[in-house]
């Protein structure tokens, strides 16, 4: 039944290798530079989990648009977040 | 003195600039919103249903006509945008030689620490003419310092200082109240602001006399609570000596640079772990629940003075 | 069946004495079925609509209550009515059913699931039964409500500002906070079932350039809807952990910090003042369209207006934290955002007065509403401006300057055009025809009530009154008292149309399919639909708004 | 898409029903991303302001049960994602047994989580009442309270998604869902659990790797 050629498990095992690879990068890597690594990574993965496992490739542009709007949306809350907490110290 | 008051009263030059821009603001209410009322009014007159009029060529789209009541308005609104968020960043800037008074809020009521020691209750005694910065700290929950008359407002955030400043210009007794809603007894939480001439003022803190300023206050607990014990210079064998450190960057053991400010200053005694300076052990205890607000305000004028103190040796 | 599609034999039954039924009553959604269970396990979006408007009426009214009290009590300066904690449940109650359990829900809930299947040509919302559910849990959350009302209440004000209300107020806040918590799943299911409708249930030939602005506007709120009100939800489970356990987000004792509460809550609630009064713009857009019997003036701006007013309302939240002790600098640029989303507003109002031009305006009561609804909310919104001025915003703010300001968007903008709405859609809703001579005295009282209540409170924020002030200082008497007297006045204009709507259920005369000669699939349709809504799936071949070529008709 | 799916009532084709139900899916995990993006800005708020003991406190949490779990759950996806393919080639019975699969490996997630909060409860990290607890710091004590609640509120929804895998395997097995024709259900239960592990794909670096 499990064909390896199924691109389904190549994924998982990209999804594997990239896991590795976070797990490597925060030993290496740490401050912001280590949370952009890792953050990156997860990004990644997350798209190829949402690009095939959640049949995005196969979707109208419009259900695409519906899947993403919210993760971009959360970048606007945690942009002014960090645009508050960042300059606070400033005068 | 009016039966129905309609403006409040103003006692400083800011408050004089603030009022010239809300009336400057509602001159452009009236520029943005007459049209818009007039014509309908005109339109409902003159286009009642089965009343005689030219209805022929009615348009239903025309982009410029669109783009321009899109674009004046924000245009005219920018103007205003400038105007106000400069007389706003003034707040944040306070002259160098300003006194400096403490305001500590807690359910229900203010306190107000005068460089000189004297404390007093839901009372502010001022000097007109002479900058006043407060440094304001809370007790419990959020509370905020309103001065309508300054048309100054600055909330009271526990766990952190803000501060706001002002230049009365006008005695005379005024009103003080609290804004940000802080539990039952809210709307009681009032009391009165009075502006003096410097020679009344200067009366009025002999009267109410109090024998020692903040800073020996301070410099007593520093003995009373142990502070002395680590941080005298004598005994600096575990923590940094405090002489003239205020104003100055301290390096971290983070590797950051921060000033030694009163937030800083505040923070090393209550989260003593969190901004440790480079060199020594996080071995200092907080003192969360130990120390009030006041007594903390009190160790801040303390380590201040030390600063002055560096200086003239 | 089938003779119900010709409008002549429509035309004979509306011609006969009142008391008889049409043929179109005959067949209507409201007689699909007379037992309880035929209501409360309905799928049909127009049952659950009028389940949702006679539960947001319930709730209005428990709003209004609270409303009434704080007014009287206000009517002296030291506090005689009522005790401190007294007034702060009183005003912690209003605000939290005038906004979850009214407001929000208000408009989109009730004419948005009776309209929206109607105007876009579909048998009914994408979901019909996550529709019941969602209204089954605005009922869960509501008896939550009235629970921590015979509980004893809470006193922490709607916004539920740390540290006060996770370690300080004495109310039932983790029972308030699960009502408002249960209630956002409702929002969310709602959100979710209007967008997808509106994707996937247009009928042929209806394109998003001949969408209703009403469809528009309801769908700007719904992606609001769906993308705020989570961050709520999540806030106040965190709200209710940290009293229950003191988690110490809020707590800047363990290095936590209270304003990340005002952020979080903000995010929310800011937008959620776009879902107040976005469905409103929508509701004024066809009002001014019906009233003027003229196409809209720039359509195509009016309906990108409101998902511009949904989107840019996300960046403006911080305009709440002027004095809260945020950055400066990211208070400048929310005051900057706060002007841009200002201008979509503007443009609305502008292109309404636009369409008046050359237009056959009669002062029928949905109109006197959608201009009632224009006058205060352009006042509110310049108002709203002046807030976004960071200086004029440090005096005005948490003062009566504010509560009038959003009083003339909430209750001037979202009650008048709801009450728009509810005039000009009735005959559709319920087949019978009420007393417009009433209707056009309520909306009288209704503009003059809500001035002398909210008027006042302008200058008195400007003084220096606080809000959530009890006890106040003697000089602001005279004022208060208008105000409360506008307020009798305004509550009298909330009871009269309760009279001659009800009155009219029984003995109004018959509503032809389009009463207001308007254009729009719901008045193609028998009034009160039948069940699935039309006799067969409408096409649609004409722009919208397409009042002109009506008018050629006419003269042909 | 096969003509054979049915079409029930608002709807009037069946690639309309099928756009529906996947865009109303992915609107609601658009809700859920809002919901955990919310404790995502706690983190960032609580990181921004201290961010050297968020470090030291990071550490102490067992990055390698961590590592495993991410490896557990995204092996259950590709179980979820092998399922519903065989689901759309009408292999309920196959289906039905990838579905047990990632039910099962589902709740060895969770035991290896209950396994790991046991090893913080009695390191003293756990935050919980009664329990003498050694944090190095007051916000140690901040960041275990958000790594609680957060992998709490993912296990709850994890366990919301085992129970619906076994539900629809149990229904599969008993021939209720008729495949091909009505596996949009199990297309959508599995974008459910994808989500579920998109959300640990992001809550481990951001708790565990904070180096």
């Amino acid at each position: 039944m499990l064909r390896l050629a199924n691109p389904l498990v190549v994924i998982w095992a990209i999804l594997l290798v990239l896991l590795s690879a976070t797990i490597a990068a925060s030993f290496v890597l740490s401050g912001p530079v280590g949370l952009v690594v890792s953050l990156s990574i997860a990004a990644i993965k997350s798209a190829m989990i949402y690009w095939r496992y959640m049949h995005l490739n196969e979707e109208t542009p419009l259900n695409r648009i519906a899947a993403l709007a919210a993760g971009l949306w959360l970048l606007i809350l945690l942009g002014f977040l960090g645009v508050d907490y960042w300059t606070r110290a400033l005068v | 003195m009016n039966f129905i008051p309609l403006w409040p009263p103003g006692a400083s030059a800011y408050s004089h600039q603030i009022d010239l821009l809300v009336i400057a603001f509602t001159v452009l209410i009236v520029a943005l919103s007459a049209p818009v009322f007039i014509l309908l009014l005109v339109f409902i007159v003159k286009y009642r249903r089965g009343k005689e009029a030219d209805r022929r060529h009615a348009p239903d789209r025309n982009i410029p006509l669109e783009l321009s009541w899109t674009i004046i308005p924000f245009v005219a609104l920018l103007g205003f945008y400038i105007w106000s968020t400069d007389l706003f960043a003034r707040l944040y800037h306070p002259p160098a030689d300003a006194m400096q008074i403490d305001v500590v809020a807690k359910q229900w009521m203010w306190k107000f620490q005068h460089p000189e020691g004297q404390a007093e209750i839901n009372e502010l005694h001022v000097p007109s003419g002479q900058p006043v910065k407060l440094t304001m700290a809370s007790q419990d929950v959020i509370h905020s310092l309103f001065i309508p008359a300054l048309r100054i407002k600055q909330d009271v955030v526990p766990g952190r200082y803000t501060s706001s400043w002002f230049v009365a210009d006008k005695t005379g007794t005024y009103r003080i109240a609290c804004s940000q809603y802080c539990g039952s007894n809210h709307s009681e939480m009032t009391g009165s602001f009075v502006v003096m001439n410097p020679a009344d003022y200067a009366k009025w803190l002999s009267l109410s006399s109090n024998e020692v300023n903040l800073a020996a206050e301070g410099a007593a607990l520093f003995r009373s609570r142990g502070c002395s014990g680590c941080h005298d210079p004598g005994a600096s064998v575990r923590a940094p000596s405090l002489a003239g450190i205020y104003g100055n960057p301290v390096p971290l053991q983070s590797g950051e640079i921060v000033i030694a400010d009163d937030q800083y200053i505040r923070d090393s005694i209550l989260l003593p772990q969190s901004k440790v300076v480079a060199g020594y052990q996080p071995i200092m205890p907080t003192f969360q629940n130990v120390l009030s607000e006041e007594d903390v305000m009190k160790l801040v004028a303390y380590v201040k003075s030390l600063k002055q103190a560096g200086v003239t040796q | 069946m089938t003779d119900v599609a010709d409008p002549k034999l429509e035309e004979a039954n509306v011609g006969r004495v009142g008391s008889t039924e049409t043929v179109a009553q005959r067949v209507s959604y409201l007689r699909a079925g007379h037992s309880l269970k035929s209501w409360l396990l309905t799928t049909d979006h127009k049952r659950i609509g009028v389940l949702y408007t006679l539960s947001i009426t319930f709730f209005f009214f428990i709003g209004a209550a609270a409303a009434a009290l704080i007014r009287l009590d206000l009517l002296t300066p030291a506090g005689d009515l009522m005790t401190n904690e007294g007034y702060n449940r009183a005003f912690t109650v209003h605000g939290v059913v005038m906004v979850w359990f009214f407001l929000i829900p208000s408009i989109p809930n009730t004419f948005g699931n009776f309209l929206i299947p109607l105007m876009i040509g579909a048998k009914d919302l994408a979901f019909p039964k996550l529709n019941l559910l969602s209204w089954y849990i605005y009922m869960l959350a509501g008896l939550f409500t009235v629970f921590v009302l015979i509980a004893g209440g809470v006193d922490t004000g709607w916004t539920f500002y740390t540290p006060l209300s996770t370690m300080y107020a004495n109310g039932n806040v983790i029972l308030a906070a699960s009502a408002v918590f249960i209630v956002g799943f409702s929002s969310i299911l709602t959100g979710l079932n209007f967008i997808v409708t509106v994707h996937t249930l247009r009928c042929p030939g209806m394109t998003w350039g001949r969408l209703p602005l009403f469809v528009w506007s309801i769908y700007a709120t719904s992606l609001i809807l769906v993308l705020a009100t989570p961050v709520l939800a999540i806030t106040l489970v965190l709200i209710s952990l940290e009293r229950l356990f003191g988690l110490g987000i809020f707590n800047p004792a363990i290095g936590g910090d209270p304003l990340l509460f005002q952020h979080l809550f903000w995010f929310y609630s800011h937008p959620a003042v776009y879902i107040m009064v976005l469905p409103a713009l929508g509701v004024v857009s066809e009002l001014v369209a019906a009233g003027a019997h003229k196409p809209i003036f720039g359509y195509q701006f009016v309906a990108g207006s409101s998902i511009a007013i949904a989107a840019l309302g996300f960046f403006v939240w911080g305009h709440h934290m002027f004095v809260s002790g945020q950055s400066l600098y990211a208070s400048a640029a929310f005051s900057f955002l706060s002007i841009a989303v200002a201008i979509p507003s503007g443009v609305k109002v502008y292109n309404w007065t636009a369409t008046l031009f050359k237009g056959h305006i009669s002062l029928d009561p949905p109109f006197l509403f959608a201009m009632t609804f224009i006058g205060l909310f352009v006042f509110g919104g310049l108002t709203g401006l002046m807030l976004a001025m960071l200086a004029i915003d440090v005096h005005v703010h948490d003062t009566y300057f504010v509560i009038a300001h959003f009083h003339y968007i909430m209750v001037g903008g979202t009650i008048s055009a709801f009450f728009g709405a509810l005039h000009y859609w009735w005959p559709k809703i319920v087949g019978r025809m009420y007393s417009l001579a009433w209707g056009r005295v309520t909306a009288i009282f209704f503009f003059i009530g809500f001035n002398l209540t909210f008027f006042p409170q302008f200058l008195l924020g400007y003084l220096g009154m606080p809000r959530r002030y009890h006890v106040y200082p003697p000089e602001f008497q005279v004022l208060n008292v208008i105000s409360t007297g506008g307020a009798a006045v305004l509550g009298v204009a909330y009871v009269m149309p309760l009279i001659y709507l009800i009155y009219s259920m029984c003995y109004g005369k018959p509503a032809p399919n389009d009463p207001w000669n308007a254009t729009g699939l719901e008045w193609t349709t028998p009034s009160p639909p039948p069940k699935h809504n039309f006799e067969a799936l409408p096409v649609v071949d004409r722009p919208p708004y397409d009042y002109e070529i009506e008018m050629r008709d006419e003269h042909v | 898409m096969s003509d054979a799916r049915p079409v029930t009532d608002p709807f009037t084709d069946p690639l309309q029903q099928h756009r529906a139900a996947m865009m109303g899916m992915y609107v609601f995990l658009g809700s859920e991303i809002m919901l955990f993006g919310g404790l995502f800005c706690v983190a960032a708020a609580v990181r921004l302001a201290h961010a050297p003991e968020i470090v030291h406190a990071s550490r102490a949490l067992h990055f390698g049960i961590g590592g495993l779990n991410t490896a557990i759950l995204l092996t259950s996806s590709l179980f979820v994602a092998l399922g519903v393919e065989s689901a759309n080639g009408g292999r309920a019975k196959i289906t039905s047994r990838w579905l047990v699969g990632a039910a099962a490996l589902g709740l060895a997630f969770l035991m290896m989580k209950a396994y790991e909060y046991r090893m913080e409860f009695t390191e003293g990290l756990l935050p919980i009442e009664g329990v003498h607890s050694r944090y190095a710091d007051d916000v140690q004590h901040l960041f275990m309270n958000l790594y609680l609640i957060a992998t709490g509120l993912h296990a709850v929804h994890l366990s919301i998604g085992i129970l619906l895998l076994i539900a629809l395997s149990f229904r599969l097995a008993f021939g209720s869902i008729k495949l091909p024709e009505r596996a949009i259900v199990l297309v959508t239960a599995g974008l459910y659990w994808h989500l579920v592990d998109v959300i640990w794909v992001f809550l481990y670096p951001v708790f565990y790797l904070a180096r």
